[in-house]
């Protein structure tokens, strides 16, 4: 049974698609990854499986059920959370208040409950507080608690981050190129971090740029290129897929007509083989 | 720590409430209340403003309006005379249960007018009925067209009281009779009963204040930072943005409308002047010139500038005052003059300074 | 009075209100196109205008008052841009045209104690106060006529700007895309300044061919830069031609209601229905809706 | 040497992109600069051009300091940058977004002829309002509106991306008559093979760092440069 | 709480004692300097500053100076509220002089009556003294007066149906409320009766409207300017020649200047002020009339308008009610002026009793014309 569904999705920016066709599934426990050269749609994708755009034709389902033009705030409600490419922490807040906000739906207290402060209300926060605060020792930054989001740097940012999508329970957790601007000590962390995250039974979706992280962690490889899945299965098969290569490197498509003037070709690559895991 | 800070803030307004008070009085110059419970009345809106611009960083021009629908609600339907339908069924019902009350003006005029209680639940639930139905197409639109459904909201009711005569066409409407609130505790101009409503209207702002700080430091107040900050991210994050937004639009409407109660039963009547586009900016620039995300340097900023502006400090030049002072504090301290003023009592308690603080291993 | 003069009359009554109103919102678009700010301050220049010829038409013939004052008017446009939204930059919109909100309430009061509460007007350009131009049963003062030539000049003129000069295409380009005119070497800290000055300038000629008739004091530029604010709206932000169209809609809506309603009722009419226009169409009638793309920051 | 950089590190908000990345181009050269998403390409051209404010180092251009100038200063120095993302003026039409491209160009009418016997499909399109262009045809008018300004150097920022293959080989055929034109060229591309082909050298980088350096027939056969893009095997 | 409420009421009555006679006799005045009354407010201060300093110059009144103690209420009543507290708990003036509009007047009616503080307000409504108020006097004429004034040339000139159009300021309103009420007493049917923006820039679409009504034989406006010259030339340029009568609020030269040849044969009722060169010599008023145009129009170099005089004629009767009291006694002072008789004032001439705060009668107007951009009486 695959936790999420996605069908046939297509998404167009006046006239030209971003997305068009997109079928693939993500399984319970799984890590699976999508890359793509830039423009090839991935983050795209990610937005409409997020609810931040809607997808003009297909289908998306999540634990059995259609989230399909749901609101993004319903959609992490159902509990799919993500992160962004750029971390979008709230600047005018603490770390640890960051992450609380990552606690608001799963919590229910309204204007005039928090306006009051109403004993249960004075109970949810603090318990509202200890869940963060327990995100945070995940991320291993509890000891930054009260500094300010905007003093940190970009790699802690994106711990932050982390451990705010963390903080809404998510069944699953979309990563929009999590390594970006990260060093290689933090790239390392940070892929200890995804496992464990995994381990502890969240199924984890990812876009990556950085090939030795994205390899190196995803059970799973979706390829996209121009808005279209052209190659999925396991990190090894995917790296050594002739279209993958292709695409990446930018092998002409028609080097075959080109005549005289075609550079050395690549050594050529084995067969892709679609089991090597 | 944060329990001793908010003791220690709880105990810091009253004294310094009480503190003016004794110390005018001390110096013979307690007259001046009159003018402070004025600005404390008109800081209530700017509060409300705050929640709506500071934090949740929606604009609005439309709170003169609202402030002015609490006011002109309260005022004509205390002062309107209901003898006429006495002979309905249904009124002597009314009168019993204490919602009309026969009053007696200044003059002999006799009357039978809507109790001051009910007059401000009536005024409460239009403001939040009206407030609905602008916000909730309004905050859809972004930026300048929420400016704009607001300014045209502002000017439909500004011209709306100018031209019927219910609410007094331009002379607008006079001698609103005092509210009993409690026993004992009358809003009134009178000058007899101004150190109770110097406190009145400071216990209320305070009461307020209290209130939204407790809201915001909730998860409500951490939503709206969120949506203001990020609204794709807070959206993503499980925050129903567009409820969210709605709420706060109604809320601080309601704050205008119930300053604008409580300010017409102080001074006795209002006036089409209150509902004027050139008011409603007013509001925003003292929002502005107390740093609009900083519900306690908006209130004092705001209060102190009223004060100086209802006791004719700067004479004709009042516009132009609030104009320059309003361009120079946004170019000049767009977080407000007063933040890097607690910054420097921050420092100087010994605590470090919020923003300046560098997690360790930082470059 | 037959029922089609009658017509004709209102019909004429709103033209002109709408051209005046379109010419404010032409401003609105120019400053907004350049610079994302709506400039509060755009009824000043009108009134700075009609002030600057009044006082020059004291001295010098009416032509050459006329055009000290937009020259004026427009050097004070330029040089409010380079005091202020050039060195704040770094401020949010938001704050920035609070600032404008500012600036507008500082130019009234400075107007208010150089000249005085007092109404002023310049003369009529031909004719005078009772004179007036017979149409098809209707009858208009030919100051009105003035009023619709010059917007109508000015509009087209500034259409010619913006389409077939090199300034005016690089104007344009900066609010298409400003990076890429950085690119193309277009210096765009200047642009703006000059929109600011174009658009005052406009505003000043307005200001001083509706002064004969509506006249002048130091008060007039708020009620008509929150009309030409909805007239832009209306049409759409960051289209001149569309400011155009929404200001003469404004005018005629005003118009219309005052023919069915009591007449102190056309703002409120003319208002609700900008209001119920933008619920259903934020973008304006003739505005283009901004790309449905997710953007960060 | 047309370009020289020396040490430049630039960066956004706190996050630092480029770590003092050197690089030259000679007059006459085509120069690429390959690397994976990421790398850091884009913003060391950006800050190349004044786009991105230095946070370290220098540039020259013609040996004079440009260093933190405003973008559109460059162009009267000359350089030219093309950013990537079709980058063009929307809703003007192909010949007004042309002549803005020779803004600093007196010459500009005459000039505009001869932009356009290079790009015959825009020709046809003069009038058109570019917005309605395909992808690759605005790629062709970014390419001409920035030879409106008779650059001397033209810095190009993956002049290939989202271009059906077709479209790939007309827009880096254009880009070799532009060095036949005694135009001097620096290349990002991500389609490292067919900047290969065409560029004379060419420079690798790696998270922000230059890792590689060589001739482009070298670097063809490198197998460091796969590496680059698609991680170890 | 209330123990300091009464403290302070103790501490405030116990002062309120008269000042010993070398000190000034303080007069607050509350006007309406800027904002959209600023053409009532700017001249009613400048007035008052120099008749201040002209007594003060002659040595003051009963050997008491007199200080001026004014505030600008830029028009909004909340503020008018504040200052008149101000001036009755600080300033602790002996009297009020304005203020400018009938809103702000009616803001502090309550107020100053409650106080026992003398008020004695420039603007014209009749709210403001009925029903009256033991401490609330006014010096224009009334709108009521106005408004008879203006009927009564009707019937002489065969008129009975009329079109009203008035702005949505106090004034305007005040004056379309009299208007209605007395119609029907005085034999005119009003046809039609518009409202319009007082800051309307164009009223061609309003005039129209009234143009489209046969019935119509004139033309009724009561609003200020700038739109009582834009109705004169709107109704011009739409070729209705039927008579246009204005409101006593066309009582400036400069509006007349305004409207140009538009204002040709426009009627309307006005204090004799504007027409001080035509009086006789022997007339009551010409001497205080002609005294007051050349001492302001040589110092302000403007042009003297009735509602300078309105300002006039509020300092006027303090000073005389004072006068005759002869000690700056709040009580003692009103009582003198609710029975001042024949002072002569710029309005004309006043005549106060308990039962009229008011003090003019319908002679205080009297109908006057354009003629040739000159003010002219108006005679049949």
């Amino acid at each position: 049974m695959a936790l999420l569904e996605v069908t046939d999705v297509r998404r167009a920016f006046g006239g030209l698609a971003a997305v068009d066709g997109v079928s693939f599934t993500v399984k319970p426990g799984q890590i699976k990854g999508i890359i793509g050269p830039n423009g090839a749609g991935k983050t795209t994708l990610f937005n409409l499986i997020s609810g931040l755009l809607k997808p003009d034709a297909g289908r998306i389902t999540f634990r059995g059920r259609s989230i399909t033009g749901l609101k993004p705030y319903e959609i992490a409600g159902a509990g799919l959370s993500r992160t962004f490419q750029n971390p979008s922490l709230f600047l005018q807040m603490n770390v640890l208040e960051n992450v609380m906000v990552g606690r608001h739906c799963r919590t229910r207290w309204g204007f005039l409950g928090c306006g009051l402060r109403w004993p249960g209300q004075a109970r949810e926060e603090r318990a509202i507080r200890e869940a963060a605060r327990a995100q945070l020792d995940v991320v291993g930054l509890a000891h930054l608690a009260g500094w300010s989001a905007g003093a940190l740097p970009f790699g802690q940012r994106r711990m932050v981050e982390l451990a705010r999508a963390l903080a809404t329970e998510p069944a699953m957790l979309l990563l929009d190129e999590p390594a970006s601007g990260l060093n290689t000590r933090e790239k390392e962390d940070l892929g200890r971090l995804i496992r464990q995250i995994r381990d502890r039974g969240i199924t984890v979706l990812l876009v990556e740029h950085d090939m030795s992280v994205v390899m190196g962690l995803s059970d799973d490889l979706l390829v996209l290129y121009n808005g279209r899945p052209i190659a999925e299965g396991a990190p090894a098969a995917v790296q050594n897929d002739p279209r993958v290569i292709r695409v990446y490197l930018g092998e002409d498509l028609q080097n075959d007509e080109s005549g005289g003037d075609a550079p050395p070709r690549a050594p050529a690559t084995p067969p892709a083989t679609c089991c090597s895991r | 720590m944060p329990r001793l800070r908010l003791l220690f803030l709880l105990a810091l307004f009253p004294v310094m409430v009480a503190g003016a008070q004794l110390g005018l009085r001390a110096a013979g110059m307690e007259y001046c209340l009159t003018q402070l419970t004025m600005s404390v009345y008109y800081a209530l809106v700017v509060m409300g403003l705050c929640l709506l611009m500071g934090y949740a960083g929606q604009v609005s021009l439309g709170h003169g309006a609202f402030f002015a629908l609490g006011g002109y609600t309260t005022a004509v339907l205390t002062t309107h005379d209901f003898s006429g339908i006495r002979a309905c069924a249904g009124v002597g019902v009314l009168e019993r249960a204490g919602l009309l009350v026969a009053q007696q003006d200044l003059y002999g005029q006799a009357g039978l007018s809507v109790a001051p209680w009910a007059a401000f639940a009536a005024a409460m639930l239009l403001t939040f009925v009206v407030a609905l139905l602008i916000g909730y197409p309004a905050l859809r639109l972004r930026g300048h067209y929420l400016a704009m459904a607001t300014l045209g909201f502002t000017l439909i009711v500004s011209k709306l009281l100018l031209g019927s005569a219910l609410t007094g066409s331009a002379d607008g409407i006079h001698g609103v009779p005092e509210w009993k609130l409690l026993p004992g505790l009358t809003v009134s101009g009178r000058s007899a009963l101004r150190v109770q409503n110097y406190y009145l209207a400071c216990g209320l702002a305070l009461l307020l204040l209290l209130g939204l700080r407790n809201l915001l430091r909730s998860r409500v107040g951490r939503a709206l930072l969120a949506i203001h900050d990020r609204e794709t991210a807070a959206n993503a994050m499980g925050i129903n943005t567009a409820a969210y937004k709605l709420k706060v639009f109604v809320l601080s409407a309601l704050l205008a409308a119930l300053a604008g109660v409580f300010f017409t039963h102080y001074t006795g009547g209002i006036a089409p002047s209150e509902a004027g586009a050139l008011k409603s900016v007013r509001y925003v620039a003292l929002a502005a010139a107390g740093g609009m995300a900083n519900l306690w340097g908006v209130t004092v900023m705001s209060i102190a500038l009223n004060y100086c502006s209802l006791r004719g400090w700067f004479g004709s030049y009042d516009n132009a005052v609030f104009g320059a002072l309003l361009i120079l504090i946004i170019s000049l301290a767009p977080e407000g003059p007063l933040k890097p003023l607690g910054l420097w009592l921050r420092r100087l308690a010994g605590r470090p300074d919020p923003e300046r603080r560098t997690p360790h291993g930082a470059p | 009075m037959q029922n089609e003069s009658l017509a004709l009359q209102y019909l004429l009554s709103g033209i002109t209100k709408g051209s005046i109103y379109a010419v404010v919102a032409i401003g609105f678009n120019l400053i907004y196109s350049a610079t994302g700010i709506i400039n509060f301050a755009q009824g000043e220049f009108l009134m700075l205008g009609g002030m600057v010829a009044v006082t020059l038409a004291a001295y010098v013939p009416l032509p050459v008052a006329v055009t000290g004052a937009v020259a004026l008017v427009a050097l004070v446009g330029g040089l409010l841009e380079l005091a202020f939204f050039r060195r704040l930059r770094r401020h949010s919109i938001l704050h920035l045209v609070i600032i404008t909100m500012g600036l507008s309430i500082v130019i009234q009061e400075t107007a208010l104690h150089i000249w005085d509460e007092k109404v002023r007007s310049l003369p009529y350009f031909t004719g005078n106060e009772v004179s007036s131009v017979r149409f098809l049963g209707a009858a208009i003062s030919p100051q009105v006529l003035w009023v619709l030539g010059t917007v109508a000049l000015a509009v087209l003129g500034l259409h010619f700007f913006l389409r077939y000069t090199l300034t005016g295409r690089a104007m344009r380009a900066c609010s298409s895309n400003p990076e890429a005119a950085m690119l193309a070497g277009i210096n765009i800290p200047n642009m703006r300044t000059l929109a600011f000055g174009l658009s005052a300038a406009l505003g000043a000629l307005a200001g001083c061919v509706v002064s004969p008739m509506t006249m002048t004091h130091y008060e007039m530029g708020a009620p008509l830069a929150i009309k030409g604010f909805a007239a832009a709206i209306l049409g759409g932000l960051g289209n001149p031609m569309a400011a155009v169209a929404g200001g003469l809609l404004v005018g005629l809506l005003e118009a219309a209601s005052v023919s069915c309603l009591p007449a102190v009722y056309n703002d409120v009419s003319a208002f609700v229905i900008l209001l119920l226009v933008i619920f259903v169409r934020p973008q304006g009638l003739w505005g283009a809706l901004a790309p449905d793309r997710v953007r960060e920051h | 040497m047309l370009l020289q950089v020396r040490n430049l590190s630039c960066g956004y908000g706190s996050l630092e992109v480029v770590h003092g990345a050197s690089l030259h181009v000679c007059h006459g050269e085509i120069v690429g600069l390959l690397g994976a998403n990421g790398a850091g390409k884009s913003s060391l051209l950006k800050a190349i051009i004044g786009l991105l404010p230095p946070w370290a180092g220098e540039v020259f251009i013609d040996r004079r300091p440009t260093t933190g100038q405003p973008p559109w200063r460059s162009v009267s120095n000359s350089t030219v940058l093309v950013p990537e993302g079709k980058m063009i003026f929307a809703d003007m039409t192909v010949r007004e977004n042309l002549i803005i491209g020779g803004y600093h160009n007196p010459d500009r009418i005459r000039h505009l002829e001869t932009v356009l016997d290079g790009f015959p499909r825009l020709r046809e399109r003069l009038q058109q309002v570019a917005g309605t262009l395909s992808g690759g045809e605005q790629q062709m008018l970014a390419l001409g509106r920035a030879l409106m300004a008779r650059p001397r150097l033209l810095l190009l920022d993956e002049p290939s991306m989202g271009l059906a293959p077709l479209m790939v080989k007309e827009v880096f055929t254009s880009i070799r008559k532009m060095k036949d034109l005694g135009l001097t060229v620096l290349l990002i591309e991500q389609n490292a093979n067919a900047a290969l082909r065409i560029a004379d050298r060419a420079y690798v980088m790696e998270t922000g760092e230059i890792v590689l350096e060589g001739p482009a027939a070298d670097l063809a056969h490198n197998p460091e440069v796969k590496r680059a893009y698609l991680g170890k095997g | 709480m209330a123990g300091i409420g009464v403290l302070g009421t103790l501490w405030l009555t116990s002062s309120c004692s008269p000042p010993p006679p070398s000190e000034p006799v303080k007069i607050g005045a509350l006007f309406s300097v800027t904002g959209p009354a600023s053409f009532l407010g700017a001249p009613e201060e400048k007035t008052v500053q120099m008749r201040i300093e002209q007594i003060n110059a002659a040595g003051g009144i009963n050997g008491r100076k007199l200080q001026l103690v004014v505030k600008d209420t830029a028009g909004s009543p909340e503020k008018a509220v504040s200052f008149a507290k101000q001036l009755i708990e600080e300033e602790k003036v002996l009297a009020i002089l304005g203020p400018s509009t009938s809103g702000e007047t009616m803001a502090i009616k309550d107020l100053c009556e409650q106080n026992q503080m003398l008020l004695v307000s420039c603007a014209a409504a009749e709210t403001i003294v009925n029903p009256v108020a033991r401490y609330v006097f006014k010096v224009p004429q009334k709108d009521s007066q106005a408004a008879t004034w203006i009927y009564r040339t009707m019937k002489e000139k065969g008129i009975s149906n009329i079109a009203i159009v008035s702005s949505t300021d106090g004034f305007g309103a005040a004056g379309k409320k009299q208007l209605e009420d007395l119609a029907p007493a005085e034999g005119i049917t009003i046809v039609a009766n518009e409202v319009y923006d007082k800051q309307a820039t164009d009223l061609t679409d309003v005039l129209t409207k009234i143009k489209g009504n046969p019935k119509v034989q004139a033309v009724v406006n009561w609003s200020i300017v700038p739109a009582q010259s834009i109705v004169a030339k709107n109704m011009k340029q739409l070729g209705m020649d039927m008579p246009l009568f204005q409101s006593h609020g066309f009582g400036n030269r400069k509006y007349v200047q305004q409207a140009g040849a538009a204002a040709e044969g426009i009627l309307f009722p006005a204090s004799r002020l504007l027409v001080v060169e035509d009086l006789p010599a022997n007339h009551p008023q010409k001497e205080v009339l002609a005294t007051y145009k050349k001492d302001y129009e040589s110092r302000f170099k403007e042009d003297v308008s009735t509602f300078g005089g309105h300002a006039y004629d509020a300092l006027l009767v303090v000073v005389e009610a004072l006068k005759k009291a002869g000690e700056p006694e709040r009580e003692k002072v009103r009582d003198a002026l609710e029975t001042l008789t024949g002072v002569v004032g710029t309005a004309g001439i006043f005549n106060f009793s308990p039962t009229d705060h008011t003090g003019l009668d319908l002679t205080a107007f009297e109908m006057l014309t354009v003629k040739d951009g000159q003010f002219v009486a108006y005679k049949q």
